[in-house]
């Protein structure tokens, strides 16, 4: 239905999405990328910092954006990362 | 035969063939697991369990091959279930690289070997002994294994059912080292009731999974022994490893422990495990040393010798590997001379030379489809006294 | 906060040998994953491995495990689930491993439908010893012993397992992640012999020889030319450099060999009443 | 297929060729401007004419019985009637001609209303020397007219139905119900189209969506109807009664085992607004579009989920299906089907006021389209039947509609929406029925409240308080504080200034034509009037037909209208389907192709120009076959034929020479020689006729088929007879009834451009102009621009020309 959806829907509110919190350990990173290059909502990027194995670890650039599919979990050849479900109580 | 089905072992008076009397002392030491591959001439021993094993609940498998059945008797015994396979020269030499697996993570199995002439294919029905060098040394790396030789079709039950016993008792395979005629040969057997055979069991661990280290030995050196499906979540490997299971590929000490110990408990047991028959010995001055079928022979050769006056003693080898050193320095001690008949070229002789230091040892080959005629051990006897 | 595979693990082991991108340990992963979701009884988990770099994978998972002579996993595997039909035996091997040396024990025990869950990773070389071709490794392929490009002609995994008579064969890339996980469920739940062929990056062996330097170069190729086709026909399966073709290729019913075998024990027992 | 027995041999006018002529008054129509008497009786004069008679009303039974009884006394062999254009009575008169035994073929149409009478209202005399002309080149064709065998095409007995709306859904319940099989082809997942976004409809308050549910729930479990969702139509091939349509439908990656529980939306962690909602609800990427959706069948947005390709990114939803339901495996599918008849059931847009900047749409969060509304009004909306304004959530105290947003105007569509003041009445009851304190303003340029029960609901918003002004607002102005709006402007009747303050804007949106309608209009060969919607194939007598024979139309694809109409238009045009199918056969026209064997050489040109692949090569044979079934009669492979080797059935080169001839006869020097395509040319010309535009009368119209058929040598043919200039006019590139067959015609007139170049000629004597049926304007105007070059022209122009073009040809 080719509509101008223009407007913050009415219930943006009210809908729910699971938001995600990023896990990362570190010193387990072998810095393959793949979670950074596979995630589908571009949570992760390269960090500056170096690990135990002197490389670069992934960090978080926008957690917000983190749907916890969990792929970057079942991707990562490491148990170098996992992501939980953020406790939105207190809102997110 | 009717009273050779129903659950567990045979009993009484049975006239039987020697690879028959092997399975049946397979069964009554409770083996309950047989993998094997066709092969003359133990074929029989795997005929005999495919008949027999389903009778008793057990698991009879014909596997692709020799390397196989051995992979998977390993794997039963880790599953906790006595097991065995039975095979002859060629088959032999194939399971080597899993026997050694089976020495390095410790399993308790049986591997007979009915000996046939090598090399190679040779003649697959004639008998031999020139696979009992290959039993000690087959397999690559340095190790130790218990090697026993039957006789008799009775001792085929008999040191079959002890075979189990020892493998159980110190975690390592045991072989059992037939050959064609006393496979093939049909005798009395006297089975003794099952409740007064004495059967080993491997000896489980105190310790609770979570302080439980599969390789840690006890006493005698030989670690307690858990199974799959135990709850242990215990990990075993035929890389070198600690005693955690865990494989250390560069650790020097980690080999030089493993590797000594696997040896050792072999060796320091030794005493334990050997047995030997010694006959007119006392005081003999020339003693046979002989194993395995030519044993019989050098028998009535001895009682002949004796019946023309000439002292002279047999002594039987049953257990091959470890080899009964002391004992034989021993007998050399007393003896003037020392004969030693084989079917090969000589292979136990160049034990039993190093262990009689001085005293002069004849050795007797016969290769071919019999065994030495006792009057041709005679001879050998007869011509030490001419010095 | 602990990693959710963290209890499918020996934690004191990780991190694993495997190199940087190396698809073994999302192999591990999604069976720990399988584990999870089915809430197997881990004390009756038994996983076999054979050598090669994979073969490490009975060492990291908190099982009981064992890790076999090249080639024999099969073959000792067979053993323990005779032996202890109560037990789910996994063998988790390589393509060398399990279709060149142990290609003997991997073909009966198909035809005899072992009661056995076989996990393969496909990453086309011999890592362990350092690249030489195998008997998946692509005509023209690099490796250390293919110097001028391999002129052997490859094994279709999926085609033999299936015309070895396995009740179940799947084959999916490592970044096929989810549906990976899937198949191994399912294959832990079938009765017979399941096969799983995961075509999985080795950036540091293989890729380096062949123009994929990087692990996320591999992992971009599986995406660009791996397509999902559910039963189609294994025979026309072949891995090429244009096309995997992934998914499902058998999944039958036929009664496996311990129930043919506990049926003829019961049998015999019987008539000995 | 029978085909008529044809003798190679030239045809020529043979001995026995009697004609009758009977010149048409058609009350004052014509004889208002022409003299048809004296036409008559110069049609008398004509050769093989034998009765010329003028008559009142020609096709009246009477005049049909005059003609009748001529036939059978006078033994016509050919009729020729002067009136109408033929696209109207052409039917009629042959029908009359095969009742008194004369082959339908034999008759033939002098048309001088449509391009005579009307179109030179004023010139009495020149209108009458023209009819006269008329007359004679019809006089003229019908001497070398043949008879001609039709075949039968057999009528596949099943229907396809484009669109879901409500239309679509009446038609094929309709058909179903008749028992035919019906394939219902629906874009979006759902079938329920825009009546399922609506509240309540009007006059009658009815809760839309309860009375649309049934409807779609029922054509959903139609035995004999067959539900295409996530589906369009991507290719028609064939003809009426024979069409092969590929419909692509696209997966839902969900299985028909949905039990629409939801639990997969529930965790689905992307979300988007939902089209059904206007965007004011929220929709999850695997979702329904509204809650009585058919099939009920959830669908993934594969655009919006995380999974793209065959990597599954994410697996919640799967992981929530217990049913396991969801395949992300599911590959699109063409579906081939064999239909003998389609509607055309595809509906409009609506229009998207963003474009007047002045109201302020997309700026102002308290400006809302009547679509918006009619989704807050809803118990089963967003906001749950609370008519809130988006700013605060707070119900306003008093609200505007402001009408005709962009219908009626330069800034939007020229033409009336039809269902917007209704809309309009309707919403302002509803308001005052929850909330009978808000004041309501209706600004409005004219109501129109024409159907049956309006006016009553009219009156009655009037009583309730709603307060209608004429004048629509020139600006909407937002009080930055309180969010309200100001609306400034005129007030037309008391002419004064207003400036009024609301809490809401309501924009009445006009309908417009889908934007994607030109998809649909290519692959049926559709014609559309000058707003943009389908044209029907006459406005009066065949309200629903499309131009394509076996195609209809139904609801706002045609024009706008109210959900009554549609339903009644989907009824009407499910009776003409029926009526088709049910005569499980049609008679073609008799127009193809014939090979002349002996002429041909197989150099294959007339295959490479056949817009229908109906002629293939035999290269051993050197010669080219036609498959008749697949020639639909064009001509342009006549055309194009350099050694003459095809004729085109009933538009043989004899025949159109003949007609050339005849036009330019007398006065050749100050004529214009028209060719027109049947379809929109000539149609556009009736046009002009229609609505009385006046134009010079030196204008001769040849029709053809299509202008494909025109070959060079008519063109050259007309200039060596002297014609001042000539016109060929089809359909625009792109809409050509024939595919692409008029692409033809603009590489031919190119070449003869270039040709008269090189002879020296004035190019501009040489006109081509594409006109569709609509563009009657268009048509007058050329004639009118070519006025100038006919008077320009010199004679020794004229005759070298002449000689040139005879030397050259």
């Amino acid at each position: 239905m080719p509509v101008r959806t223009w407007r913050k829907p009415l219930d943006a509110e009210k809908i729910k999405v699971p938001k995600g919190e990023v896990y990362i350990i570190k010193n387990r990173c072998k810095g393959c990328g793949f979670c950074i290059e596979f995630c589908p909502k571009e949570v992760l990027e390269e960090s500056k910092e170096i690990n135990e194995r002197g490389i670069h670890p992934p960090k978080v650039r926008d957690e917000d954006k983190c749907a916890l599919c969990g792929f970057c979990t079942a991707v990562c050849p490491d148990f170098a990362i996992f992501t939980v479900e953020k406790n939105c109580d207190g809102g997110c | 035969m009717s009273d050779d089905r129903g659950k567990g072992a045979l009993s009484g008076k049975r006239f039987m063939m020697g690879d028959v009397a092997c399975a049946e002392g397979a069964l009554a030491a409770g083996c309950r697991f047989f993998a094997g591959y066709p092969i003359t001439p133990a074929t029989e021993i795997a005929e005999r369990m495919a008949q027999r094993l389903p009778q008793v609940g057990g698991v009879y498998i014909q596997m692709e091959d020799e390397i196989g059945s051995m992979a998977a008797i390993i794997g039963a015994s880790y599953a906790g279930v006595k097991s065995m396979t039975a095979t002859s020269g060629p088959g032999f030499s194939l399971m080597m690289e899993n026997i050694g697996l089976a020495v390095m993570t410790e399993t308790p199995c049986v591997v007979v070997n009915v000996m046939r002439a090598g090399p190679s294919t040779g003649q697959p029905t004639m008998p031999g002994q020139q696979d009992v060098m290959q039993a000690r040394w087959g397999s690559h790396g340095d190790y130790e294994i218990i090697a026993l030789a039957p006789s008799s079709v009775q001792e085929m039950f008999d040191l079959t059912v002890e075979a189990f016993n020892l493998a159980e008792t110190y975690r390592v395979p045991v072989m059992v080292l037939a050959d064609e005629i006393v496979g093939h040969m049909w005798e009395r057997v006297n089975i003794p009731s099952a409740e007064s055979i004495k059967v080993v069991n491997r000896r489980k661990p105190t310790a609770s999974p979570e302080e439980y280290t599969p390789f840690r030995p006890g006493d005698n050196l030989v670690p307690p022994m858990v199974c799959f499906g135990e709850g242990y979540h215990f990990h075993a490997t035929g890389l070198t490893h600690d005693e955690r299971g865990r494989p250390q590929t560069e650790s020097a000490e980690a080999q030089q422990k493993l590797v000594q110990r696997l040896c050792d408990k072999i060796r320091r047991n030794a005493d334990k495990i050997f047995r030997v028959e010694k006959t007119m010995l006392e005081d003999a001055e020339v003693a046979v040393v002989a194993y395995g079928i030519v044993s019989r022979a050098a028998l009535s050769a001895v009682r002949r010798a004796r019946a023309t006056g000439i002292k002279a003693g047999l002594f039987r080898l049953i257990t091959l590997w470890p080899f009964p050193e002391k004992e034989v320095a021993h007998v050399a001690r007393k003896v003037k001379a020392i004969v030693v008949p084989e079917m090969n070229c000589g292979q136990m002789v160049r034990e039993v030379e190093r262990a009689a230091k001085e005293t002069p040892v004849i050795f007797l080959s016969k290769l071919g489809e019999e065994p030495h005629k006792p009057s041709e051990i005679l001879e050998a006897i007869r011509g030490t006294q001419k010095r | 906060m602990e990693h959710p595979y963290e209890k499918f693990l020996r934690r004191e082991r990780i991190p694993h040998i495997w190199c940087e991108g190396c698809g073994n340990g999302i192999i591990l992963g999604c069976f720990a994953r399988a584990l999870d979701e089915l809430k197997m009884d881990l004390d009756k988990v038994v996983v076999v491995s054979g050598i090669g770099c994979i073969g490490r994978v009975s060492g990291y998972t908190n099982t009981d495990s064992y890790h076999t002579t090249h080639g024999r996993p099969i073959a000792f595997a067979t053993g323990v689930k005779l032996a202890n039909p109560e037990l789910k035996v996994v063998v988790i091997s390589g393509d060398g491993d399990l279709f060149a040396i142990g290609g003997n024990h991997f073909i009966h025990a198909a035809r005899r439908n072992m009661d056995l869950q076989v996990i393969c990773a496909n990453n086309f070389i011999y890592g362990m010893t350092g690249g030489q071709h195998g008997p998946t490794t692509p005509i023209d392929a690099r490796t250390t012993t293919t110097p001028y490009g391999n002129i052997e002609h490859t094994f279709n995994l999926v085609h033999l397992a299936a015309a070895c008579g396995a009740v179940y064969v799947a084959r999916w890339t490592a970044l096929h992640v989810r549906r990976l996980t899937e198949s191994i469920k399912k294959a832990l739940q079938k009765e017979g012999f399941s096969f799983i062929e995961v075509v999985s990056p080795c950036p540091e062996i293989f890729g380096r020889y062949n123009k994929m330097e990087t692990s996320i170069k591999m992992m971009q190729w599986f995406r660009e030319v791996s397509e999902v086709r559910h039963f189609s026909d294994p025979a026309k399966a072949d891995i090429t450099p244009q096309k995997i073709v992934v998914g499902e290729f058998v999944d039958a019913e036929k009664p496996s060999y311990s129930r043919l075998l506990k049926e003829m024990t019961a049998k015999v027992q019987t008539q000995a009443q | 297929m029978t085909e008529a027995k044809q003798t190679d041999n030239k045809p020529s006018v043979s001995e026995d060729v009697r004609i009758g002529v009977y010149v048409c008054h058609c009350g004052l129509n014509i004889a208002g401007s022409v003299d048809c008497r004296d036409v008559a009786d110069f049609a008398a004069t004509l050769p093989h004419v034998v009765v010329s008679k003028d008559y009142r009303y020609t096709c009246s039974d009477q005049g049909q019985e005059l003609i009748k009884n001529d036939i059978r006394e006078n033994k016509l062999t050919r009729v020729v009637v002067a009136s109408c254009t033929p696209r109207l009575h052409e039917p009629t008169f042959r029908r009359a001609c095969e009742e008194a035994g004369l082959n339908k073929y034999l008759f033939e149409m002098a048309n001088i209303r449509e391009h005579c009478s009307w179109v030179h209202l004023y010139d009495r005399e020149a209108a009458t020397e023209k009819a006269k002309d008329l007359v004679k080149i019809a006089v003229a064709r019908a001497a070398l007219l043949e008879p001609q065998k039709e075949s039968e095409v057999p009528i596949i007995r099943r229907a396809l139905v484009i669109g879901g709306g409500v239309a679509g859904i009446q038609a094929a319940l309709d058909l179903g119900d008749t028992g035919y099989k019906v394939y219902l082809v629906e874009k979006e997942p759902s079938i329920g189209g825009r009546m399922a976004q609506i509240d309540k409809t009007f006059p009658t308050m009815d809760c839309s969506i309860c009375i649309l549910a049934p409807k779609m729930s029922d054509v959903g479990r139609h035995p004999n109807v067959e539900l295409l969702t996530n589906s369009e139509v991507v290719d028609v091939k064939g003809y009426i009664g024979n069409f092969k349509v590929k419909v692509l439908q696209k997966p839902r990656y969900v299985t028909k085992d949905c039990t629409a529980c939801g639990d997969c939306a529930k965790v689905c962690p992307v979300t988007t607004p939902n089209e059904f909602d206007v965007g004011l609800a929220t929709r999850h990427a695997i979702y329904t579009p509204f809650a009585q959706a058919v099939p009920a069948t959830y669908v993934v947005d594969r655009n919006l989920c995380l999974n793209k390709e065959n990597i599954i990114f994410c697996d919640k939803c799967i992981k929530a299906c217990e049913r396991k339901t969801i395949d992300f495996d599911m590959k699109p599918q063409t579906l081939e089907l064999d239909v003998g008849t389609i509607i055309v059931a595809t509906g409009a847009d609506v229009y998207d006021p963003a474009a007047l900047v002045d109201y302020g749409y997309t700026k102002l969060p308290n400006v809302i389209t009547s679509l918006e509304f009619e989704r807050l009004i809803n118990a089963g909306g967003p906001s749950g039947g609370r008519l809130i304004r988006p700013s605060d959530m707070q119900v306003p105290e008093s609200v505007a509609f402001v009408q005709c947003v962009g219908s009626r105007s330069e800034k939007g569509m020229l033409y009336c929406s039809n269902v917007c003041c209704m809309n309009t009445i309707k919403d302002s009851l509803l308001i005052k029925e929850h909330w009978p304190e808000t004041k309501i303003h209706v600004f409005y340029v004219d109501i129109r409240a024409y159907g049956k029960g309006f006016e009553d609901l009219y009156k009655r918003a009037r009583k309730e308080g709603v307060l209608f002004i004429r004048g629509l607002p020139a600006e909407i102005v937002e009080d930055k504080k309180t969010r309200n709006l100001w609306l400034i402007g005129e007030n037309t009747l008391q002419k004064e200034v207003y400036k009024i303050n609301v809490g809401m804007v309501i924009l009445s949106v006009g309908v417009e034509p889908r934007r994607d309608s030109d998809v649909i209009q290519r692959l049926l060969t559709l014609s559309k009037t000058p707003d943009g919607f389908f044209m029907e194939a006459h406005p009066k007598l065949r309200p629903v037909d499309a131009p394509t024979g076996g195609v209809f139309l139904a609801g706002c694809a045609e024009s706008p209208k109210d959900i009554k109409d549609s339903v009644t238009q989907a009824s009407a045009a499910a009776a003409r389907a029926s009526i088709l199918m049910a005569q499980g056969k049609i008679r073609a026209e008799a127009i193809t192709s014939r090979l002349i064997e002996e002429k041909c050489t197989g150099c294959g040109m007339c295959a490479k120009v056949c817009p229908y692949n109906a002629i293939i090569v035999n290269k051993e044979r050197k010669k080219v076959e036609l498959i008749e079934a697949a020639c639909a009669g064009c001509g342009t492979c006549s055309a194009e034929c350099p050694f003459n080797a095809i004729e085109m059935r009933h538009f043989t080169d004899e025949q159109i020479c003949g007609q050339i001839d005849a036009a330019t006869e007398q006065e050749a020097d100050k004529k214009i020689v028209a060719f027109c395509c049947n379809w929109c040319a000539y149609a556009g010309a009736d046009f002009a006729g229609v609505s009385r535009m006046q134009y010079p009368p030196n204008v001769r119209i040849i029709r053809t088929m299509c202008s494909g058929r025109v070959a060079p040598k008519f063109v050259e043919h007309a200039f060596a007879r002297g014609a001042a200039a000539v016109l060929v006019a089809g359909c625009h590139l792109g809409d050509c009834h024939y595919i692409n067959a008029n692409y033809q015609t603009q590489k031919r007139i190119e070449r003869l451009w270039k040709k008269m170049e090189k002879l020296g000629l004035n190019r501009t004597r040489l006109q081509l102009a594409w006109i569709n049926a609509s563009e009657g304007e268009r048509l007058a105007s050329k004639v009118k621009e070519m006025q100038s070059i006919v008077e320009s022209v010199t004679s020794e122009e004229i005759e070298k020309s002449k000689k040139m073009v005879e030397r050259a040809g």
